[in-house]
């Protein structure tokens, strides 16, 4: 186990001492530009919800090192298993955030297509995807490909049976999967000191025969060389990985929370210091290497998202009340062909 | 606190936790965020607060723990009050519900009662994301050994609650939560409601509609619709849903001789399917028409925009109810 | 293999295995104790001896993680067969099952369909202790997107289970376990029953008995005991409790206009329930008699001395089919 | 963690080298002599399967050292939480055995009264039972009591879900609970090394933040102490510790398992010759403490035992329908009222 929590760039951007090179700067810069497009994703999604065009938004914000190393660590023919947290991630994996917002605006339980981007449908139910990329990573296993497979999870849901009985299936089955859970202190309102009193969460994977990483999750450079190095272990059969990261929702849970009751603004204030974007860019500025034409490519690249995203939640998607009974069976049952039918009547008489 | 106030159904539901506090000091409540957030509904605000740590408390973020915790804490003599977040989000407790909760004084040939509640948001009409929404009162009212009640109104909600609280047996408690945020007259002063009795919330002479929880609010406007097209519909909210109140059903319908059941869930082996089954199992021979159900259809509950579509709504109610071979009258 | 044998429904069922992992490679099978064992019933007999521990494998023991481990091997293109190895034992999974195993292909909107079977041993007459007898049929029979296959014949469990891992949808496949070693002629040759029709067993006059699973013994008994007396009783095996097959149901009971259900479990909100609540639906005015139900008591299983008289026996389903009012007749 | 595995007595007899004190002659004894019983009981019972008395039984021989020593630590106020295959430490604890033989008679689910012997009756779905024994320790925290509660598991059952959920339940709220894991290396015929991958069982408490020994499961004396210690920690607020035992299953899983399809034989002769009676047996032989007067007393003990277990077993307890209908619920439903009168009818028609 390791018990430290592995960092690369300090607060101020400095190196940190004795961690070792950072990844490239190329990739870096690559890693910073994707975070500053999964800010604004999450700055656009809300201000959409403060308009009343989605219903619901959890956001990453403070957590984008994290949506941007899970996914830039991963391969084309590898999976990404989100969760309802995990847009902006989905997004850097090159699904059309509009397709990911659609869930969140009520069209559709899943807006995207899982198989075309082998990105699993975003997991309401805590944990339960644990399972599944296990599956997933089992399968190829079997099927002798060397797929790897990303499951994320929060804090709070490593406390659900089903991340025990994911991780130690994994184990025993040398299942390529890298767990990542990232530590952002809270399960909506509870704190992990509610959640858990062990030394770390990484330090669970102990219990599993895995190795455990604690990694400062708003150090871009730690999160990729940690994430890279489990995910390059699981690709040769070494096995799965229980990645910690230690970072911090800024926002609340939801726009439906009030996270006045139960943290202070001092707290969040101290976290906003250590915000995961003003680091990449103090220590890619300090390298000489974010030039301002590079700064202004990611505001335009950044601005043209926001604006495809507004315009997609503008327009209106019609629901087709057949979808409820399409895919519930590759056949329809009898019964829900009659169901369907009379439905269909109803609607008639009322267009009627 | 007593007399009559103004209060929603979440503020009915944490008067009655705060009572049931303040009466029995064996009463715990917890779950997740229900302490110092007061629950995602803020049906447990303020317990903490007022009634300590010890009281009301978060747990870790594990429903099967939560309920067992409560198993262990009713068989050491308190009697604990646990929240489930969301309807599907007590799927993760199944097994210690079915093989447990319910099991456990038949096991223990009485010996060990359960005296705890498990409280439930159910049911859609929210506008919820998947998983948000379940009708999941069949899985629970089939498992002998349960209690099963769901209110309708906010001073059934008060009542039944405490209730719940005071049965020796162990209680599913399912709360409409698109009611949550309505508001009603309640008296706590008024009896308590028995567990295990039906209400009729209107008289009628033409035909009887059966519903419970969210649904009986459809139904009432589905009998005001029809009362002004000339039918005279009458309502019954069964308040539990197990026991069953076969008395206070069968008299109306045998009186009216027609019923159609409403309700959220699923059809196929639902609550719903149950009523139809007694009804005319025990009225037969006064029935002018087989008994009807309005339910969900037989889909997994669908995302916002297409709910209307799903929800058995009052023109769906009365659709039915014009079904009820009338010319034959 | 082909051509008629001497199979027990256990064997019937380990054939099924072994051809379809002949027939298809993406065959898996896993779950508790089903490798060198061979399963607790050696339903899984040999299977890791001819097929390689990579086509059956034990897992670690845990349910959730079993039917979770199955979701994602079927997202990744292979059928996984499981085990659940007592029906009270696949409760721990409930939340895989309802919330991800149904559900799956509806939320992603058919782009990913789960071509998986959960094969649990179910109801009981094997004298089991306490939750190694359930007839947990209700529960998944409740949920959308669930096929619920039971076989009532060796032959049946042998063609419905290939029937089941063939299918493009998750099929819940409960075998009658007091039926594992009852032997009978199998001929896997002959033609695999579609999912979803049910089957006249017995031709009937008088009244039609609608059984499945562990039931149809029953019925088919007690049909043979009301011969002796003079009655003609049909008797209709459900097969698949979902898709249901209202048809060949209701075409018996329209032709009798007298129906008795018989199943073991609980009665209320039951499978039981649903198909009394369909066929008065479906069959109201060809009824000379409300259709009766003879299920288990709504009471958990009971112990092993006890079971006798919990279980719908022939005499019980005698004495409903004596109270459908002959007299009127 | 702890990483060695406690022993106080090795295979010999002789003390282990280093391991301390054991616990005191006069306990020793008293440890012999309830073993004896307990390993009295299981050949008993084992031979009334034989004898079609009883329909099943799965025996805890080799594990009597566990069976013993977990009870043997606890005062009367404190709970036990066992399992299945726990009869003999039921027995130990004081409850008549053919009152708990009775479940497997299948007379009853449970035969004997939890609450007048806080004994819960003996769980068969898996580690379901744990959360409820943090139930009864919370429970008793809350109230101001000291009651410490013991809950057994076996090794299988660590890899559900609700072993996590319990362990950390317990941590979180510094439970008074010992979790005593009989690692007998097998699941039915799963070996440990498809159940786990970790160093230990007893690593799993790393993850929860709790205190996790290994203990030699067929020395009684190690397992008295460590047992003793946990308790005590318990009992004193210092929360839950998890001790796995490392013991063996000697013989099949129940009599209905065919062991011969998953074990050699020569494994179990090993484990067999690592006896937790005749190690003890041999330490107190050479410390002169066994007289044989002390044996024969044991002897005649065990074999009043067995006789009133083969009496009361070869005693029928008849059966009463009713019984289904009673205790459903405090008061019986108007259902289920019905359905008992329609039962009756029927008998009392048999009985005409
Ligand atoms: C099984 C289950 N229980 C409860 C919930 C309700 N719920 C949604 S998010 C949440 C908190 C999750 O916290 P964490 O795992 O730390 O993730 P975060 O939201 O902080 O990213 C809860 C309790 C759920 N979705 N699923
Ligand atoms: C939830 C659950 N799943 C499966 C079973 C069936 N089963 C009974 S005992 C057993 C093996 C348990 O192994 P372990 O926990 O090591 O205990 P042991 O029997 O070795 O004492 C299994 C799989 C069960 N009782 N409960
Ligand atoms: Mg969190
Ligand atoms: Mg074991």
């Amino acid at each position: 186990m390791e018990t430290g929590t592995v960092r690369f760039i300090e607060r101020d951007g400095g190196l940190a001492p004795g961690a070792g090179a950072p990844p490239p700067t190329a990739e870096l810069l690559a890693g910073y530009r994707a975070m500053v497009l999964a800010r604004r994703l999450n700055e656009q999604a809300g201000a959409l919800v403060r308009q009343g065009r989605l219903a619901v938004y959890p956001s990453s914000r403070g957590q984008e090192a994290c949506q941007v190393a899970a996914v830039s660590v991963l391969e084309a023919r590898d999976w990404l298993f989100p969760t309802y947290r995990d847009a902006a991630a989905i997004a850097a994996r090159g699904v059309d955030p509009v397709e990911v917002l659609t869930m969140l605006r009520g069209d559709r339980h899943c807006g995207y297509d899982p198989v075309a981007h082998r990105v699993a449908p975003q997991a309401t139910p805590l944990a339960t995807q644990l399972p599944h990329a296990v599956g997933v990573g089992h399968a190829a296993r079997l099927k002798g490909e060397d797929t790897v497979v990303m499951a994320l999870c929060g804090d709070g849901a490593t406390s659900e049976g089903d991340f025990h009985e994911a991780c130690n299936f994994a184990a025993v089955f040398a299942a390529p999967v890298v767990f990542l859970v990232q530590n952002n202190k809270y399960a909506i309102s509870v704190p992990l000191a509610r959640q858990s009193v062990a030394p770390s969460l990484a330090a669970k994977a102990v219990g599993y025969g895995m190795p455990g990483v604690r990694v400062d999750g708003n150090d871009l450079a730690a999160l990729t060389v940690v994430l890279g190095e489990a995910v390059r272990r699981a690709r040769e059969g070494g096995g799965p990985t229980l990645v910690e990261a230690d970072t911090y929702r800024v926002e609340a849970h939801t726009n439906a929370d009030d996270a006045s009751r139960y943290r202070d603004d001092d707290e969040v204030a101290e976290w906003v210091r250590r915000d995961p974007l003003l680091r990449l860019r103090a220590h890619l500025l300090a390298e000489g290497a974010l030039t301002d034409a590079l700064e202004a490519e990611c505001a335009a690249a950044a601005e043209e998202l926001a604006a495809r995203v507004r315009d997609g939640m503008n327009r209106e998607r019609a629901a087709d009340p057949d979808e409820m009974f399409a895919h519930v069976y590759a056949t329809p049952t009898a019964q829900l062909v009659e169901q369907r039918a009379g439905l269909r009547a109803e609607l008639e008489l009322e267009g009627s | 606190m007593t007399g009559a106030r103004k209060r929603t159904m979440a503020q009915a539901i944490n008067d009655a936790l705060r009572d049931a506090m303040d009466a029995d000091g064996t009463v715990v409540v917890f779950g997740e965020d229900v302490g110092p957030l007061g629950g995602v509904f803020r049906v447990t605000d303020g317990l903490t607060r007022d009634f300590g740590e010890q009281r009301c408390f978060d747990t870790p973020l594990a429903e099967s723990g939560i309920v067992g915790l409560a198993v262990g804490m009713a068989i050491n003599g308190l009697r604990p009050v646990v929240e489930m977040q969301f309807d599907a989000f007590a799927y993760p407790a199944f097994e210690q519900v079915v093989s447990h909760v319910a099991k456990f004084a038949n096991r223990t040939r009485g010996r060990v009662r359960l005296p705890l509640v498990i409280r439930i948001p159910y049911a859609g009409g929210i506008g919820g994301v998947e998983h948000h929404c379940d009708s999941s009162e069949a899985y629970y009212a089939h498992t002998p050994g349960l209690t099963v009640v769901t209110p309708a109104t906010n001073a059934d909600a008060y009542g039944l609650l405490r209730a719940a609280i005071e049965l020796p047996d162990p209680v599913v408690f399912l709360e409409p939560k698109k009611h949550y945020f309505h508001t009603e007259e309640v008296d706590s002063a008024v009896a308590v409601p028995p567990i295990g009795r039906a209400v009729v919330r209107r008289a009628g002479r033409d035909a009887t509609l059966i519903a419970y929880g969210p649904s009986v609010a459809v139904a009432l406007s589905a009998a005001e619709q029809a009362a002004t097209e000339g039918r005279d519909l009458g309502v019954v909210d069964l308040r539990s849903i197990v026991p069953f109140d076969d008395e206070t059903v069968c008299a109306e319908v045998r009186r009216t001789g027609r019923a159609v059941v409403v309700a959220e869930a699923p059809g196929f082996a639902s609550v719903a399917a149950e009523v139809v089954a007694r009804v005319t199992e025990r009225c037969f021979h006064h029935l002018e028409a087989p008994v009807r159900r309005v339910t969900g259809f037989d889909v997994p509950y669908p995302p916002p925009k297409l709910e209307k579509h799903y929800l058995p709504g009052v023109d769906r109610v009365l659709d039915a109810v014009d079904e009820l071979q009338w010319d034959a009258a």
